[in-house]
């Protein structure tokens, strides 16, 4: 799927924890506090679900940002779930960054079930970051011309 | 201990003996007082009202030179105070206020130098033993009514003390050995302009905390604002006939009584420029302190 | 190759007027494995679920994507019906098109019908990969806890017991009763609390079915419903229980004076204590912190006046364990301390109280006996000012809710002041008269009609003493103008806020809670009195502010909810666990150190290798202890544990979906 | 070294006459001047075909997965890294100690083979990059040790993450730019995994394409995701030991990716070094619930 400038939308993938950040985003739509439409997001059943192989996976398939979102500490529904995700993703931005991925590009934030008007920022937030930065090439599967 | 020192048109003027009490005690705590160079007015009332970015440049500058000479300011006026506050939270909190500031004053200015009440660097920088050392004259028989002003501790200038409840001066008197007394009207309104243009209204804002701190049992009243102090000490006479009442209070500086009792001679702390007269109760202090020494 | 159909629903207008649902059904027939698409106005409605259930006999389908709201709304709903068809109940996937989609883009009805295509594409490609599986059926022991003994812990538990259930009150203070003991009467009906509360307090001590662990905490909680493994911290009392009579004796001896809790430090209760009169039990407790023989080894009178010799200083703390198949959280509220925002000078000025404070000087057992007199110099007030809304509806003070029952407990009190001083001036500064309740408006009536109670509506901006008296200043939105009244007494209706140690609880049980730390139910409407964690349940004013009857209510309907649970010996259980594939698991032991539930063990298994039998060690599951959170899934470097329902292939499509 | 060599064949030759173990599995002399091959040693008199010399690089830990059934013990010769390899296949719970018997040696680091092809025999050969910064020269973990005055003293006080840090300062692109042309060569061999001892799984999800993980082209795009999910694998547990780098066929620098997780692991949740202490808690294995917060 090559990219067109021009038509160009960003495309970005939630992998959202059932308990909190996905509640999150269910309140986000009952308070229909509006974001932009950018955002597919796709529910685990905690953020410690989430393997850094689907992210990986997800650049590799032509998604031009990742967030990964869960519970704060220690309100994890499964107690210790998040505290796993959190150690994990702070070594796999930093690799990520390593390798040439734009910072932005892969973000995890805690929405917790009842911070709609957070969600909606975080969104809101990365989406305006990844329409200045333009549509992800790195790690995708088509050739890479710079 | 240095600090640029930002008088205000108060201070040369009606606030006189605030000025000259301010720079005698300063002397004998050892504080170095830098007047800062060709300060201007810092707009007080009249700019706020007339415009934004001027009631926060004329301030800016004062305060631009300070920080060029890396000096946190000591302010003994309220307005002043409350002007400088206004401005530094303004120049930290967004960088595009920033530029447009510093672009009108044509000088760098970051917030990084303080603006300081000189309350609070009495109460709270200079540490109390090194008042205590100094004290010659302990405040006997003075039962004072800590009046700190409707501006001085609101939100915006605060972080040295409650707005709803201060207590910095209260305890600077006690630290002096006088006696404070605990009353409701210390952060009510004196009034401000009303006093001058609309008597009937300021009048009874005047009466009421007058009343409130006689009913207190303080002998005398004790504040850091010259327009405070103008209000309570000038007009007390026209308020005691326009309500057929006797207060006969008279009104401080706290730097004045920190003078007296740093033993400093009452003439150079401008005690006899008063109103209502302040000198019976400062004879009455020096008296006590005799008595004790010769008995 | 999976027959896959796809009903996109309008919900009304909620999608239908966002997502142009006729074109996503459309859409769908081109994804791969579709073979049947429709939309529909009510997809979750009866006739809704019929087409479902005739569409999968006449199509012969055997996956199913719902296009509509919220799996955590009707993904049961959909389970249910796809099962009524004669399907596995767990072929069915939902996609998301109303809370994440049409609600959040009103104003992008293109783009949210692509987005609510490509999430049934997701939902399709996931659901292709969907396995059948089948629920387990796990223990369940019949015991319930409640935890907090006020009205609401002791009515819930009433309720169990009753259905003859053994239930385990553990309450933190040395009685139970709760907030509800310090009342003095109870609106609409001005019925004295003490009177309807004490029976239930002693039907509760003495119902065989009930135990109650008083001046006790919970500890750690561990297991899940149905086996809940609650380790309770039993409070030294230093006074041994079966012995103590309950005489008094020692109570009346002993020589330390100390400010009564119960009292709100109104007045003075002894070293050791019962915290009022018709406290259950009735049995003391020594307060260790105050205690003289604690403190200096000296003094012990208790101990030699005590008839019975209950008297042990030598009493531990006391862990013990026990399972549970329920759980019922009632730990109630406490006021905001209001003493932090100094307007009205609470703290400073003596004469400023609280409602709770109101209700022990007006409580015949009170320390003024029910006179109101004034704390600070015990005269009878004539001016009595009473201030709502202290704290609450205030995003500044952090408490952005109405806290529900402070406009009937202070009309109550009015009317009490009334009845108590006959020529009192009664003023109540108010923002808004909320009465919901059966009676609640006809009782505020008769409190400004019949007992002269003066409404003022407006807010009181400061207090402060002047001599005697209070000058309260406000202002009288009504007539413009501000009010200046001079009080003897001025009474706040402080916030109802959360109990301090709601937060730690919260994280024992694994149950959430929000902003102000009140408990979050499952669904405001559908469940308000259960939470996420299975097998928890909440009752009273610690899942949000409420007044006597609610709470009551609630503890009946989390009562039934736990009879329910306990009235089977088996439950079934969501088969979303992790499953291990041991040809490929190598027996590293990675998972076993992640699993919080610790439900995963290695065990040693025979194989031939090459020609010989050979003892090695694999990871397996155990499917009860497995609550599905995957994290060990994604621990295990060779993929060889899997969680079903959300397996590493179902979540790969998913992705893969969403960029070809 | 040479008579640290008979020592080891007289050691070896005890090992199998008296039975300790089964089989001794050391270094012997390959096709070249400048390669020592492994070798499987189970009769006594084979022993004579041992060496110890400067081009004993082959770290011996992994062969142990494929004798990990025979009965009776086996005897391995272990360099400083070698150990440290050891100690993780023990942590992974891959091989049971008491089957092993360890001979531990100083290693004085080996020659560059690359190098010694090309300046020829007789020249001054230089020495690994790897034993060059190596910090445990002398073996750890070992049932006994020979030539126990070889023992290394001076070693660099820690890792050199200079090349890591060059890497990082560049700019997104520039880094991507590197990242491809490195793995552009990738040819899917596997060399990497084949070799690492922190690569001991049972079955390789590269190996099952039914895992969906990835699929089996040859391009950029999967050559990273193997490469990323790798790293991501042997996280807190590659030794640094450098085997991937020699193995690989076409020379892809691995280690940047292994030693920038290294740095970050230390840097965020302690110093940690693998393979030093058999007991330590791998890193990646838990959690702290003091973790550094980024995401609040």
């Amino acid at each position: 799927m090559s990219v067109n400038e021009v038509t160009w939308q960003p495309k970005i993938l939630v992998f959202a924890c059932n308990w909190c950040t996905y509640a999150g985003a269910d309140l986000t739509g009952l308070s229909r506090l509006q974001y932009p439409a950018t955002v597919r997001i796709l529910r685990v059943p905690c953020s410690g679900r989430i393997n850094p192989q689907f992210v990986l996976k997800a650049f590799q398939k032509g998604v031009d940002a990742v967030l990964v979102a869960g519970c704060h500490p220690g309100d994890c529904h499964y107690t210790t779930g998040n505290y796993f995700t959190r150690r994990r993703f702070l070594i796999m931005r930093r690799l990520m960054e390593y390798v040439g991925l734009e910072p932005e590009r892969l973000q995890a934030r805690w929405i917790s079930a009842a911070e709609a008007p957070k969600f909606q920022q975080v969104i809101t937030e990365i989406s305006e970051q990844i329409r200045a930065l333009g549509p992800n090439r790195k790690l995708r599967d088509e050739e890479w011309k710079i | 201990m240095k600090y640029a020192y930002f008088p205000g048109c108060s201070l040369a003027t009606t606030g006189r003996e605030y000025d000259m009490s301010t720079k005698e005690i300063a002397e004998v705590l050892g504080i170095e007082l830098w007047e800062i160079p060709d300060w201007n007015c810092c707009g007080a009332s009249s700019a706020h009202l007339t415009d934004y970015r001027l009631a926060l440049a004329l301030p800016a500058r004062n305060m631009a030179i300070a920080e060029e000479a890396g000096l946190d300011v000591a302010i003994p006026c309220a307005a002043c105070y409350a002007r400088s506050k206004a401005v530094e939270a303004a120049v930290t909190s967004s960088e595009e206020t920033r530029e447009e500031i510093e672009e009108i004053i044509e000088r760098k200015y970051s917030g990084k130098s303080k603006a300081k009440a000189l309350l609070d660097i009495m109460a709270n920088d200079v540490p109390e033993s090194l008042i205590t050392k100094q004290v010659v004259n302990p405040l006997k028989g003075i039962r004072a009514a800590c009046y700190y002003g409707c501006l001085l501790v609101r939100p915006l200038n605060t972080g040295f003390d409650d707005p709803e409840d201060p207590r910095s001066m209260d305890k600077l008197i006690k630290v002096l050995g006088g006696e404070t007394v605990d009353w409701a009207y210390k952060t009510e309104c004196c009034g401000a302009s009303h006093p001058t243009t609309k008597r009937g209204v300021g009048f009874q804002m005047l009466d009421r905390i007058l009343a409130n701190a006689k009913e207190a049992g303080a002998n005398c009243l004790v504040t850091a604002c010259p327009l405070c102090l103008n209000n309570l000490d000038m007009r007390q006479g026209q308020v005691e006939k326009a309500y057929q009442k006797k207060y006969g209070l008279p009104v401080y500086y706290f730097t004045e009584l920190m003078g007296l009792a740093f033993g400093i001679e009452p003439a150079k702390l401008g005690l006899n420029k008063h109103f209502v007269d302040a000198m019976p109760l400062v004879q009455e202090v020096l008296k006590l302190k005799s008595g004790r020494e010769s008995a | 190759m999976k027959r896959v159909g796809v009903f996109v629903c309008h919900c009304g207008t909620n999608i239908g007027a966002v997502v142009d649902c006729p074109q996503v059904a459309e859409k769908a027939m081109d994804f791969p494995g579709v073979v049947y698409s429709v939309d529909y106005k009510y997809m979750c409605s009866e006739p809704g679920q019929e087409m479902i259930k005739k569409a999968v006999q006449e199509h012969r389908l055997d996956r199913v994507v719902v296009a509509s709201c919220s799996p955590r709304m009707h993904e049961r709903t959909f389970q249910r019906c796809v099962e009524g068809a004669g399907l596995n109940s767990y072929f069915v996937e939902m996609a998301n098109i109303r809370e994440h989609c049409s609600w959040v883009h009103a104003g992008e009805p293109e783009k949210a019908t692509e987005k609510a295509m490509d999430l049934v594409k997701m939902a399709v490609a996931k659901v292709v990969k969907n396995k059948p599986l089948q629920k387990a059926t796990i223990p369940v022991t019949d015991r319930a806890l409640v935890i907090g003994g006020g009205i609401a812990g002791i009515q819930a538990a009433l309720d169990i017991a009753n259905a003859g259930h053994v239930v385990d009150i553990v309450e933190k203070e040395p009685s139970i009763g709760g907030k509800m003991a310090q009342i003095d009467k109870t609106f609409p009906t001005l019925d004295c609390s003490a009177c309807i509360l004490t029976p239930k307090m002693v039907e509760a001590a003495s119902h065989p079915n009930i135990n109650l662990l008083t001046y006790s905490e919970v500890e750690k909680v561990e297991g899940f419903v149905g086996n809940f493994d609650v380790t309770i911290k039993k409070k030294a009392r230093s006074v041994n229980m079966d012995v103590c009579t309950g005489c008094g004796l020692c109570m009346e001896k002993c020589p330390k004076k100390v400010d009564s809790e119960f009292e709100l430090k109104m007045s003075k209760r002894r070293a050791i204590y019962t915290p009022f009169p018709q406290a259950i039990p009735n049995k003391p407790v020594i307060d260790r912190e105050n205690c003289t023989y604690f403190n200096t080894g000296k003094c012990g009178i208790c101990s030699k006046v005590c008839p019975a010799g209950a008297v042990d200083y030598t009493q531990e703390d006391e862990y013990l364990t026990r399972r549970y198949g329920a759980i019922v959280v009632a730990i109630g509220f406490e006021l905001f301390d209001y003493s932090v925002i100094g307007e009205y000078g609470y703290g400073k000025y003596p004469d400023v109280i609280t409602g709770l404070h109101f209700e022990r000087l007006v409580n015949a057992s009170g320390p003024t006996l029910g006179k109101i007199k004034r704390p600070s110099d015990h005269k009878e007030p004539k001016n009595v000012v009473f201030i709502k809304c202290v704290g609450s509806r205030d995003p500044a003070k952090g408490k952005s809710y109405c806290s529900k029952a402070c406009c009937m407990y202070t009309a109550k009190h009015a009317t009490l002041v009334r009845e108590k001083i006959k020529d009192s001036n009664i003023y109540i500064f108010y923002m808004d008269v909320r009465t919901p309740g059966k009676g609640y408006d006809e009782f505020y009536n008769r409190t400004r009609e019949q007992y002269g109670a003066n409404y003022i509506r407006g807010r009181v901006s400061k207090i402060y003493q002047q001599g005697e008296r209070l000058i309260v200043r406000g202002e009288d939105t009504l007539l413009g103008r501000p009010v200046e009244i001079e009080a003897d007494l001025v009474v706040l209706a402080t916030a109802m806020v959360a109990q301090p140690g709601a937060g730690q609880l919260a994280q024992k049980l694994g149950i959430g809670y929000d902003k102000d730390h009140f408990y979050t139910e499952a669904h405001p409407k559908l469940a308000p009195v259960e939470t996420h964690t299975q097998g928890v349940y909440l009752a009273g004013a610690c899942q949000g502010p409420k007044d006597i009857p609610e709470s009551v209510a609630q503890a009946s309907a989390a009562a039934a909810k736990v009879c329910g649970l306990l009235s089977k010996r088996e439950m079934l259980t969501e088969p979303i666990v992790s499953e291990v594939n041991e040809s490929i698991c190598a027996g590293c032991g990675m998972c076993v150190a992640i699993c919080p539930y610790k439900a995963i063990e290695l065990k040693t298994i025979s194989e031939r290798i090459q020609g010989q039998t050979v003892e090695r060690q694999v990871a397996s599951v155990n499917g009860g202890l497995c609550q599905g959170c995957g994290a060990c899934t994604v621990a295990c470097r060779s993929a060889a544990l899997n969680l079903k329902h959300f397996t590493d292939q179902q979540i790969l499509a998913e992705v893969n979906a969403l960029c070809l | 070294m040479e008579d640290l060599t008979l020592v080891l064949r007289r050691t070896a030759k005890e090992i199998l006459e008296k039975g300790e173990a089964q089989m001794v599995i050391g270094w012997e002399k390959g096709a070249f001047w400048y390669s020592s091959t492994s070798a499987f040693i189970s009769k006594p008199e084979d022993t004579e075909r041992l060496i110890w010399d400067e081009y004993c690089v082959n770290n011996l830990a992994k062969y142990l997965l494929d004798y990990r059934h025979k009965e009776g013990k086996v005897a391995v010769f272990v360099k400083g890294c070698d150990s440290r390899a050891l100690n993780v296949l023990l942590q992974d719970k891959q091989l049971k100690r008491e089957k092993i018997l360890i001979i531990g040696l100083a290693c004085p680091g080996m020659k560059d083979e690359v190098e010694a092809r090309k300046l020829g025999r007789g020249s001054s050969i230089p020495l690994y990059k790897k034993c060059r910064e190596c910090r445990y020269p002398n073996a750890l973990n070992y049932d006994f040790f020979i030539g126990e005055d070889k023992v290394i003293k001076e070693i660099p006080a820690q890792d050199d993450f200079s090349e890591v840090q060059a890497l990082e300062s560049l700019s997104p692109d520039e880094k991507y730019n590197k990242f491809v042309a490195n793995y552009e060569r990738c040819l899917r061999c596997y060399a990497c995994r084949n070799i690492c001892p922190a690569c001991n799984c049972r079955e390789c999800i590269f190996d099952r394409t039914a895992s969906g993980w990835s699929s089996k082209a040859n391009n950029v795009s999967e050559n990273m995701f193997f490469a990323l999910t790798r790293a991501l694998h042997v996280a807190g547990r590659c030794v640094g030991c450098g085997e991937c780098e020699r193995a690989c066929p076409v020379n892809i620098p691995i280690m940047l990716l292994n030693k920038k997780i290294i740095q970050d692991i230390n840097a965020l949740f302690g110093e940690y070094e693998a393979g030093t202490d058999v007991t330590a808690k791998l890193p990646l294995g838990g959690f702290e619930f003091t973790d550094p917060e980024e995401f609040m």
